[in-house]
């Protein structure tokens, strides 16, 4: 949402920008979609105009919209507390039903940032220790074992430039084998049942340099020349 | 643009297979499908699985798609309404789950919430939990009850819009919010379709993402398609 | 309500409203009450005025009102399935919440018929027979041992003449050891750790009376002489 | 006459005794009943467990009361919301209990529902499964789970009526319809208190009777009274 995007800075921005740009980019109308924080956030506005795309937020809105520009309801908060506007369409509920909607199945996609994805699909994006001085889960468990697809927009390397997509995740697990697609600053990638399949690669990067920046082998994808 | 409204009821049924699990909203009359029951008898799947708290009343409906020899077992907590419930169990033309009506609601809300089964002090102790694995929780007899999800749900609401969001009339909620979670395809008869944003978001019971069809219906009160 | 009054002839009905009002006047200011099919409906209309009693139907009414005077909402029917009204006050629910309500005990009282009640509070209200061509159970089950308290109302005996208090339940129980408390044309009878306990007998019966009526022990209450 | 209504907070939090669990509604600062929180650290109860998703933000409300030294325990989803919180776990001075978002609202249900515990995909094969007992039910692994109830809930509503039928607002829902349901004493903070009958009854999102008392608070959006 807009709140979000304004507390960063220019070539910051633009590079997340671009990766939820990607993102919504392939998101069918008609999809009920749960974003996580981060560059999961700014997806919503993204989608290309005139698509509809239901967009959830776990503490009991469904068909959210964007920030507001004039008069801001304090009753309307998305997961990350920041205000937010409805769309016509939108229904308001309690955690009990929001959580069966996640939990059940019932939400096509949840887009979630991630500390690493392993090769088979592990996520880890709640903890950075086993031993954390403050740890705080949030919904992330229930969203990646909950939604029908778990896709993953992350920038490819830490801020130290190790790889983000590993053989083995060393943090511990939000849950096993749920990612099923990565957007990246470098690539597309799809978790398949050979490991990571690059089925795209962004701004003339070439499938090498995306390989030397990854610690775990990727596959060309069929679309990939 | 989403659109949930289907124009006719046999668009309704498309794509229901024989041997489906067939969730039925209602309490007696109230909230019961009718119209979709009517369309499914059309449409023609046998071999059927009925959720639904009774079995119909009177001769229509339910009643009539048993008659048919459609329905293989049925799943309920009260199926001493209909007649011919009685004369095809009697027969043993029909199989019957029987369910107590909390333990039913709550199993199918199980199933639209990813539950994989819970515990319930409801039958302990009776002929209904002969074969389930019971526990002792903090000195009180449990039963395990699994989660029950249908491919289709059959559901009556009073208002949709054209994202499926639904409202209810009365005691016409019953098992219809809970069922209409439960399945691959919720069909839902409403009463009318109403324009977009006139739902006020706090009114919605249940939001439109657990929807996959709906089919104006036209103003029926709940008795007024029995035939007895 | 009136609707399963209407189908009782003169003499059976005022012996069931004799039940069902004493039944009543045991209900106090606030209580949430559930009723059953049979003499149990009666007592909502024999409240004594001014008391307000919340009734419950567990297909998600609570606030529950007589029969309709003159316009009938068909979509308002109670448990029974006859048509009833709404009082200021009511919410109407699904049958989620509604269970919820009953085994999650909140309400402060049901009142079921039975076929039998056994000397240790075992209900049997739902089957005649374990072979029963056609089981029935609906709410029984949930609403026995959901409810903080369940009081029957029914005759004391078959209209062979058979006690339905018994030592030991024939019929198969709808829940064990839940009944607290016995309305019948005979007496008010509580269920204690020593088993039956007269609290009342009703029209001048004697306790003698009551006993040879009663297939089961009967104590003398405190309250009786 | 039904009334639910108390004149005051004091009266309102009558009869909370040091031991209590306290369920705490509210999502960040929205459904956070922040008059309620600071009549309880008036009122006194110590040695309390806090089951609430988040541990409150700034310096007033929860994190005020935990900084009297008067939480022992937190139960929630994401406590890392207040500094006062990290610096007494951090210090060994509380003790947390981590729980999924879901998971935390689903075992609060079944509290309320008369669960006696239920089976989820959430958290299995994670730190958070340690210790608690796993099932394989069709193929994929499963946490058991047990019901949370408080001695006392603190929510905040939109509106009630005497009977203590509830509204909310916006997105204040989140945890405080199934809060109200889980404990022994439940205490809700409303804006406003409406005459009998007002209330639509298909707009009722809490019937009355999960709600034990009832306290007027003037109107003041979910920010107005953070201290930070």
């Amino acid at each position: 949402m807009r709140a979000a995007a304004d507390r960063m800075v220019g070539p910051e921005l633009a590079a997340r920008k671009l990766i939820a740009g990607r993102v919504a980019r392939d998101i069918p109308e008609g999809w009920n979609v749960n974003l996580g924080i981060g560059i999961p956030t700014l997806v919503a506005d993204l989608v290309p105009e005139g698509r509809e795309v239901m967009f959830q937020s776990e503490n009991g809105i469904l068909g959210m919209g964007p920030a507001p520009e004039g008069e801001v309801d304090p009753w309307l908060v998305n997961a990350g507390k920041q205000n937010v506007t409805l769309r016509p369409g939108a229904s308001l509920f309690d955690h009990a039903l929001s959580f069966a909607m996640i939990r059940g199945g019932h939400i096509d996609l949840c887009v979630l940032g991630a500390l690493e994805v392993s090769e088979r699909g592990d996520l880890a994006n709640w903890s950075t220790s086993s031993n954390d001085t403050a740890p705080a889960v949030g919904g992330a468990m229930d969203l990646a074992v909950g939604a029908k697809r778990i896709w993953i927009a992350m920038d490819h390397t830490t801020k130290q430039g190790a790889s983000k997509l590993v053989e083995q995740c060393s943090y511990p697990l939000t849950a096993a084998g749920c990612v099923k697609r990565i957007y990246t600053n470098l690539a597309t990638i799809d978790v398949t049942e050979r490991g990571f399949e690059v089925i795209e690669l962004i701004g003339g990067t070439t499938f090498e340099t995306v390989q030397t920046h990854t610690a775990a082998k990727l596959h060309r994808g069929k679309g990939l020349v | 643009m989403i659109d949930k409204q289907v124009t006719s009821l046999a668009d309704a049924m498309a794509g229901i297979t024989d041997g489906s699990v067939v969730l039925v909203g209602g309490f007696g009359q109230v909230g019961h499908p009718m119209a979709l029951i009517d369309a499914l008898i059309e449409q023609g799947a046998k071999d059927l699985t009925i959720v639904c708290n009774n079995a119909g009343v009177g001769r229509s409906g339910l009643p009539r798609l048993m008659k048919l020899g459609r329905v293989r077992k049925i799943v309920c907590s009260y199926p001493r309404t209909a007649a011919v419930f009685s004369e095809l169990y009697a027969a043993g033309q029909l199989e019957l789950e029987i369910t107590p009506q909390g333990t039913l609601a709550e199993r199918i809300r199980a199933g639209g919430a990813g539950i994989g089964g819970f515990y319930t002090r409801t039958g302990a102790g009776t002929l209904l939990a002969q074969g389930k694995e019971t526990r002792s929780i903090d000195g009180k007899d449990y039963v395990f009850e699994t989660p029950l999800r249908g491919d289709v749900a059959l559901i009556e609401a009073w208002e949709a819009d054209r994202f499926g969001n639904l409202t209810y009339r009365g005691s016409g909620r019953n098992f219809n919010p809970v069922m209409v979670t439960a399945a691959a395809l919720s069909i839902v008869q409403v009463q009318r379709v109403v324009e977009a944003g006139t739902i006020v978001p706090e009114a919605v019971v249940t939001p439109g993402l657990f929807v996959n069809r709906v089919v104006e219906v036209p103003y029926a009160p709940p008795f007024a398609a029995i035939e007895y």
